[in-house]
């Protein structure tokens, strides 16, 4: 059903866990399935320094969740803003039809941790 | 991925064909192949393997050979009771009685028939499961046609009290009709008795092949056909016979009714070990279904704060098979309707992981299970954002 | 009674499985038994096996993977194909065209379908079972929504016209349904270049097991789902798979497609025997079915003067196994409904035998049944109070 790539981010989930302070947190739900994925942002000179994710969900959710920290860490918070939930499947070697929906969560996450981030610092 | 063991522990979604029944099937792919309905020899010898199949499912079940029925399966067993019963009784009324908890074989059938103009009562369940005999009776009205409601519950695992349904319907004059699938083999049937006038029955899930079932139903019984065609099964479903399968599924519902006393008391033994240890070592759990009235072979958890799809795919790298009620496993948006029914929210739900046991387990599969499935929960809880919550919070 | 041969000629009705079909169902059976909606890999593993045998049934269709729907045999592909039709294209149209001499499974729906207020034209037939085109073509009104005609008769083998009649029906936007139960592995089929939109097929026609079927939907085709339940078949044929019995049809329809050429070969010369010998032997017989335009198995006979369950009992204790249309071997009271669509008196079509060869027959059976059943007639001519008329006006 998953691609080797999913299934390794999966059983090895990059960048899991919280950043005490956080810079910019995002926590969104996905209301398609009710799962929830929260990501903590590091932030310097708009610079993403760190990232660490928590996710409530399933394979495809953690998966996408730590490929897409992998993707924004040491971006720039206007690069990381471009991702999107199709580069985030592509990254992963595809994802089955009914799973496309939760790479959508990770985007909406990354999203709202720089929003989160953006309104701190009234940018 | 090396992988050491495979420990099967999903025996309610499909069981494996047991040596024995396979053997008897054998000889009926190369040998006697004949068909059924043919005059000749291959024909004779073919509908004698038939006839002693129905023989052993009517003993099973304490009915009458001729009120069994072969079918494809469980679904189309149940699509047939409700489909036939609904058509052929409706100068009578138009009202079924069936509950919230039945397999989609029954409920989408039902509202397929609502669609047709058909009342249907969906029975609500309390957090065990069990329907209340006072909702049925109440329910019931000089319309109701039907009453299906399900022997055992393929998720949480809790039995009905069919006596007591049979009772009732037998004393209202409306047919009586349970979905026995999961109930075969783990419970100890006699149709008469228990006043059922319709059974459904699938063949893999009392280790017999897949793509056979049959249906019983009480001589007399007003129903349509469903499958229409050729004369077979005495004019009531039309299709050459499986008669490979209706051999096995002959075999393996003997084997399953004779040797039920000493296979529900291993798997009773090994299921309270399971229940006691994972309730035991794993916190913010709660068992699913009925404590007592409930299959013998099943447990059913919610783990909190964690999702039932990475529970399920974290057990099978470690070698267990298992299932989950969780929407992200069904395809489907929502969580398993049984886990709503019983209360459950829609975040509980999602954390469910039903462990079905089978013949083929040992004692040393729930150590196995005891010693992997307590790390694993605890890794994804590591993960979860809604368990930062609840430690934060201590 | 000893019996030291047995030789089948009723490969019609039913075929034993291939050896090597059997052995790819056997690990089915007893190892890779999980069901293929599981998540783990009991699961993964089955859902491989039935992508694998769908994989191999479009292949021998000319088909593509997603238009293959398993079911429990031709019956069930039939009931399926006209009543999912007739509901999903109401809005369309409520009239159907069909043949006289289809298989029950489609003309017993069809009459099922004329009680719920559908139209349905039956197409007549020539002396040789032969369809016509320009019956065909004017029978189509604005109203047409289904064209169900078979591919090739089960009594008789007659081979319809199938390409034409798919020209027709695509020109005039109407959907074109083909029962190819007798059909598959004895014939080259096509299903995009012959315009076929939906077309049946049963595994124990060609070497694989019974109850298994399958029923190929062009994408894009509207039809209603007939079987009600789980989310099997992406949604459209509930019920667990029956997973042995998808590896054995996927593997049967491959072997019989592979060696399609070298089958027919070998059973169009044994066939010209039997034939040429029988109409040789036995005076007062008429071959039945286009001389041409039939199954390359497929003999079919009207000896005058006799019945046909006489023979076949007479045949039986000879060692061969063949069928008969007659109204004694039927259970109903009228012969085949095809020797009579062909213009049979039912006189005549009670004295019909059908032997249809298979890949297990020899030149050696043929000889056989050419030395015993000129007997057999003549024997039971000689009690015949008929036939003493003709032997007395000679
Ligand atoms: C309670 C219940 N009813 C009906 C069915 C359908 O049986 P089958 O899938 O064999 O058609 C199942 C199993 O899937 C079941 O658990
Ligand atoms: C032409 C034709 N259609 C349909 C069927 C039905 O197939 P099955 O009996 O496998 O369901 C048969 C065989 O019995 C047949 O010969
Ligand atoms: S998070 Fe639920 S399906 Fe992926
Ligand atoms: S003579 Fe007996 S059934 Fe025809």
């Amino acid at each position: 059903m998953y691609s080797e790539k999913v299934m390794d981010h999966f059983t090895a989930p990059r960048n899991v866990g919280e950043i005490d302070n956080a810079d910019g947190i995002g926590e969104v739900g996905n209301a398609k399935c009710g799962d929830i994925m929260k990501i903590y942002l590091k932030i310097e000179d708009d610079v993403i320094e760190d990232v660490k994710f928590k996710t409530f969900g399933c394979g495809a959710a953690i998966a996408t969740s730590s490929i897409a920290t992998e993707m924004i860490k040491g971006k720039t918070i206007d690069e990381a803003l471009q991702l999107t939930n199709k580069a985030v499947v592509e990254a992963l070697d595809g994802l089955p039809p009914q799973k496309i929906h939760c790479s959508v969560l990770a985007e909406e996450a990354v999203k709202a941790a720089i929003e989160d981030y953006k309104k701190k610092n009234n940018k | 991925m090396k992988m050491n063991k495979r420990i099967y522990l999903d025996h309610s979604a499909t069981t494996g064909t047991k040596q024995e029944v396979l053997e008897e099937m054998l000889p009926v792919f190369t040998t006697n192949y004949g068909n059924p309905s043919s005059v000749h020899s291959f024909g004779r010898d073919a509908k004698k393997l038939v006839d002693q199949a129905r023989m052993r499912v009517a003993k099973a079940l304490g009915a009458l050979p001729e009120e069994i029925f072969f079918t494809a399966g469980g679904t189309e067993a149940d699509n047939w009771v409700l489909k036939g019963v609904a058509y052929a009784n409706k100068n009578k009324g138009n009202h079924i009685i069936t509950t919230a908890i039945e397999h989609h074989a029954v409920l989408h059938t039902c509202e397929q028939l609502e669609k047709e103009g058909y009342k249907v009562t969906y029975l609500p369940v309390d957090s065990y499961g069990m329907i209340s005999l006072e909702d049925l009776k109440a329910s019931i009205t000089d319309e109701t046609i039907l009453i299906s409601i399900m022997y055992a519950n393929n998720e949480i695992g809790t039995v009905q009290p069919i006596e007591e349904i049979g009772k009732i319907a037998r004393e209202r004059k409306i047919y009586f009709h349970t979905d026995a699938v999961q109930a075969v083999g783990n419970v100890k049937i006699d149709v008469k008795a228990q006043n059922i006038d319709m059974l459904s029955l699938s063949g893999h899930k009392f280790y017999g092949p897949k793509g056979i079932g049959a249906l019983y139903i009480r001589k007399g019984t007003k129903i349509l056909n469903l499958i229409l065609g050729g004369g077979q099964e005495r004019g009531r479903r039309a299709g050459t016979e499986n008669v490979p399968g209706i051999v096995g599924l002959g075999k393996a519902i003997e084997l399953a009714t004779e040797n039920i006393d000493s296979h529900n008391e291993k798997l009773l033994k090994m299921r309270k070990k399971l229940i006691d240890g994972v309730m035991e070592k794993i916190p913010y759990t709660r068992l699913n279904g009925h404590p007592e009235k409930r299959l013998p072979n099943n447990a059913n958890f919610c783990f909190q704060y964690i999702e039932g799809e990475s529970l399920l795919l974290n057990l099978d790298m470690k070698g267990i098979a298992g299932s989950s009620g969780s929407a992200c496993t069904s395809g489907s948006l929502d969580p398993s309707h049984v886990l709503l029914a019983i209360g459950l929210s829609h975040e509980i739900a999602h954390g469910s992981l039903r462990l079905t046991l089978g013949d083929d387990n040992t004692e040393e599969d729930i150590d196995y299970v005891l010693e992997v499935l307590p790390e694993i929960v605890q890794r994804l809880r590591s993960m979860s954002p809604l368990y930062e919550k609840v430690k934060g919070g201590k």
